[in-house]
């Protein structure tokens, strides 16, 4: 018979791996913990809700586009701290942008996502480069373009409704 | 490269040579984790901790040289050859019935019908058996704790039938509240489809208690034993229900084959499901007649060298022995509910004492999303389950979207649980903290 | 065990471990037999002459070993895990998916949904498709050389609408009388299903002509593309069909897998069709949206180690490449029928020129019941099949109620021509002489 | 490229294995060839169709019963050599029997299909113990029995339909 409690064989390495302090930066776990701009946009020109396959989390972005470019963003919706904090930098990364804009940064933010290092140094993505960590997790990427995916749809215009969101 | 592999699992090619030390009598922890090679695999630099056995087993070198050996050695395409490869082929299929009859408590091999697995067991159910028997007005009664795969064939057959489903409400402490079930059963109730065991919360439910007042009140049972059968829990004689789904792929058996119990009475009775090959006895142009069960509802070549494996996985689980296994998981459950209870922040859901549950736990960590918990975990080698877990009523009803989830099988051991605890103090260190 | 089949087999692992040798440039057949480990057995003392290809093939090396490691590193349930082994078995089994879709000729994997074989694809369709579109007065148009597979699950269909079956006829020589189809086809069909090569004739159909019939009568079309896939005849988009059908175990990849291709604007009109985990978006207890295609076509667990070897086996046609194939079985195909020309009282069933056929033989041989023959030849290790081959429709149209029927592979050897000719030889002896 | 024709490695072994020269023994050949009382009896007590599930074949059993047993038995159908020629000599070996004593040598007939050699002394049994061979070939056991399911069933009673055949 088994011991109810035994101990493992050989000494546990308890250092977190660096790839995971990348992933879990502060920055990071702040935006998931206080996100920006999280609740209802009344006077949404734009807004669309998105699902992540992965799991299931669920976001809406909702957009107020005035005289062509993006005068208030905000998003509501649950997921993991990753889904969260993109959508959090999302909403203030993008105001005063055309939605053209918006999309070439949407652009931009998904080659960083998958491992584009050049974009580093592009200032443009602002706080985003935080997430460049996700790059090492193929299966949290989805999380990362969550509420980006909302933006290209909403891009598209398949997914503006016009009215309130 | 099976030669390589082989030389690297040096160990577990000896261990499946001696069947009878890792089988029964003296439980040999080391022997039997020495017949599944993947659990000598590493993952991001640690020894793999397989803790997601709920989703899907690992496979025996028994299971897999069975197969192997099949697959070398005899494969033909099975019934009405006449050819050696043929007969051999066919007699290996056929003994895997009577091997997973006798692991669901039946004495009549027909009685099973090899299925791709739970979920095709079920939708079989509710095609034929439901098309048939089911009109307006009709209801049967779910709970709201049944997997996607015995709820939505349900929903699809409302939807062609006009049959009302009804479901039975989940305590707070993830069982089901049998006096709400009292209140749902009725005159109108044709069937009543509840899992053996849930495999997010781990509850066993009082399935003989459910069978007879279903039976009571004149509506028939189907018990979903997708998470009873690979403890060993299935015993269709005992349960006295009607029809019983399980899958090959979470008892040690190979992926895209399952069974369906159903007593022979009613399978005799019942429509065929799919046409095709092998299901017929007699094809005109104008209309054809069926083959006697469970042939009848085998249409096509089937999942032969998965059959096979799956009959060698149920021989090998009763050659380890019901109460081997029992006494062992048993252990591991004592344990990790001891651990899991001393560590802060985590919330687990379903029942929080031994009685009534197996090795599958659920919880919420603090706010740490379960995928972030994961992504976490799995760099130390952990194998968890983020996710809804096909449940997502239930999650709806403890007003969540997710659970983490670790679940225990008979090959894991008491170290492994150690591993995990560890893995969620580092995650609290990664979180800074878990509220 | 594993271990000491593979010392038994060195040649064959040899070979699995230079590829580019076996595949395309030179053709080696010895090389390409040592790839699949069961022809170096023996039957009844004889070596093992595999003539049931038909019904199924058998598996080289490198699908042998490809399922194997799969079982051995990676096997985890797919999709929506975070861990390391669901990510890599999820990789594993879409990876297979763009596999299996360039080999039925699409590039994209999403109008590929994987099934049990080739039947339950037509199941599929005959379901989903054909009860949201087929009605009382509709027609659908089936040929009397249809497989019970691509036949009887119309007759339920038609059971279930109303809606009535037409069959084109089949010449003398065993191909589709296309006049008959002309007049068949008219304003109320809806469906044209029809097989692309015959299982027991070996006849190719002109499936481009018959797509483009039914099209300009405005009907789709399904092909039955499962005597044609092995053989790499399969290109749907030259076909220009709606529908394609064909399974895995008779293309050198395991048993209980296969796929539908269909039209993505098609796929994703049609309701789903078993209901479960995996086919869902969100589920609710009052009802469930379904996921994308072709996901919401796969409820529950799949058949992952049997889809990770079909990819595999597609791969490993793909690098033998058609032409090498075509060119291979049309020398068999050559010798075969000039054997067969000379061998008294023998009679063969189909087309009896190269010509518009597959190395499929059906025949008579005078008085000697089929089943005879099969037990005669089995004794000097001849697989052959005797039965209707799932065929009786045709079997009736021939006035018979079986043929003995042998079908080539492009494994098969010049050699084992003389020993099935000569087997026919003693059969002859046995019975005395035939007719 | 491979010759369309070629020569097989080695000698072929041209003699015929004993095993079948025991089951296709000449007997057996001729009630295929030339079957006893096949033909429709058309005054039948009892008659059934069975099928074989191995191949589809077919055989219709028809008994005349009178005074308590067995005056005229006939079949019909078609099957391989064993099939045919089981029942042609069932046809013979049953007359003058009762129905009971028809049921016992089916036992003893199935008996010796599953290797009971002693039974190849069992007079009873007549020239049905050249069928003694199929015992050899378990997938043709059905064949060989196809005729005797039918008495059996008739036997049984289930199948008795008590009129023309
Ligand atoms: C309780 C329960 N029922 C049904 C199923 C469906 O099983 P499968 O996916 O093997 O068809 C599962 C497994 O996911 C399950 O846990
Ligand atoms: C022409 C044809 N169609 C359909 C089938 C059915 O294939 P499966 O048994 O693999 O489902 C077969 C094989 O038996 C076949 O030959
Ligand atoms: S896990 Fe759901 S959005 Fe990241
Ligand atoms: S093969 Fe049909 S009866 Fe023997």
């Amino acid at each position: 018979m088994i011991e109810p409690r035994s101990t493992t064989p050989g000494p546990i390495d308890r250092e977190i791996p660096s790839s995971l302090n990348q992933l879990y930066q502060e920055v990071i776990l702040d935006h998931y913990r206080k996100p920006r701009n999280k609740g209802q946009l009344d006077e949404a020109t734009h807004a669309i809700t998105m699902n992540n396959p992965l799991c299931g989390d669920v976001i809406e972005l909702m957009l107020r586009v005035k005289g062509g470019s993006i005068a208030e963003a905000r998003f509501l919706g649950r997921g993991c701290s990753i889904s969260q904090a993109s959508a959090s930098m999302l909403t203030g990364r993008v105001l005063g942008k055309s939605l053209e804009q918006a999309l070439e940064l949407s652009g931009k933010f998904t080659h960083l996502l998958h491992g584009d290092g050049a974009l580093l140094s592009d200032d443009d993505l602002g706080d985003l480069r935080t997430l460049a960590g996700v790059s090492k997790f193929p299966v949290r990427i989805k999380c990362a373009l969550l509420a980006w995916n909302c933006l290209e749809e909403l891009g598209d215009g398949t997914g503006a409704d016009g009215g309130s969101g | 490269m099976a030669a390589m592999t082989d030389t690297k699992h040096a160990t577990g090619v000896l261990a499946s040579e001696r069947p009878p030390e890792a089988a029964g009598h003296g439980w040999d922890p080391a022997a039997i984790r020495a017949q599944f090679p993947i659990l000598s695999r590493e993952v991001n630099g640690h020894p793999l901790v397989y803790l997601d056995n709920a989703a899907s087993s690992q496979q025996p070198l028994r299971v897999l040289n069975r197969v192997e050996r099949y697959l070398r050695e005899e494969h033909a395409n099975v019934h009405r050859g006449v050819h050696r490869l043929s007969a051999e082929a066919t007699e290996a299929y056929e003994g895997a019935r009577r091997s997973v009859a006798a692991h669901a408590g039946t004495r009549d091999p027909a009685e099973i019908v090899f299925t791709r697995g739970a979920t095709e067991a079920v939708n079989l159910v509710a095609s034929s058996w439901g098309d048939a028997s089911i009109g307006t007005g009709d209801e049967i009664v779910l709970t709201k704790m049944e997997h996607h795969s015995n709820l939505v064939p349900w929903q699809l057959l409302a939807g062609r039938t006009g049959c009302k489903l009804r479901f039975v409400d989940v305590t707070p402490e993830g069982t089901l509240d049998l006096d709400d079930y009292d209140r749902l059963l009725g005159r109108r109730s044709r069937l009543v489809a509840c899992t053996h065991v849930s495999n997010s919360l781990g509850t066993v439910n009082p399935v003989r208690e459910i069978v007879d007042r279903a039976h009571a009140a004149g509506a028939l049972t189907l018990i979903d034993g997708a998470q009873a059968a690979p403890h060993m829990l299935t015993d269709v004689a005992k349960i006295g229900c009607d029809f019983y789904a399980f899958s090959s792929h979470k008892m040690c058996g190979p992926t895209g084959v399952g069974a369906l119990w159903a007593r022979r009475e009613l399978l005799e009775e019942m429509p065929p499901y799919q046409g095709g090959g092998e299901m017929i006895s007699e094809v005109k142009l104008e209309g054809s007649s069926w083959a006697k069960i469970p042939h009848k509802f085998e249409a096509g070549t089937p999942n032969i060298s998965g059959v096979v494996g799956f009959g060698e996985a149920a021989r090998f689980l009763a050659d380890l022995g019901s109460e081997a296994i029992a006494s062992h998981e048993g252990a591991l459950k004592r344990a990790v509910l001891g651990r899991l209870r001393e560590i802060q922040g985590l919330h687990l859901y379903g029942p929080r004492e031994e009685r009534g549950r197996t090795a599958v736990f659920s919880f919420a960590y603090g706010d740490v999303h379960p995928h972030d918990l994961s992504t976490i975990l799995d760099q130390r080698g952990i194998a968890i389950r983020a996710g809804h877990h096909c449940n997502q009523p239930l999650m709806d009803h403890y007003g969540i979207s997710s659970t983490a989830r670790a679940s225990f099988y008979f090959y894991n051991s008491p170290g492994e649980i150690d591993v995990l605890c560890d893995g969620l103090a580092m995650a609290a260190e990664v979180f800074g903290g878990v509220a």
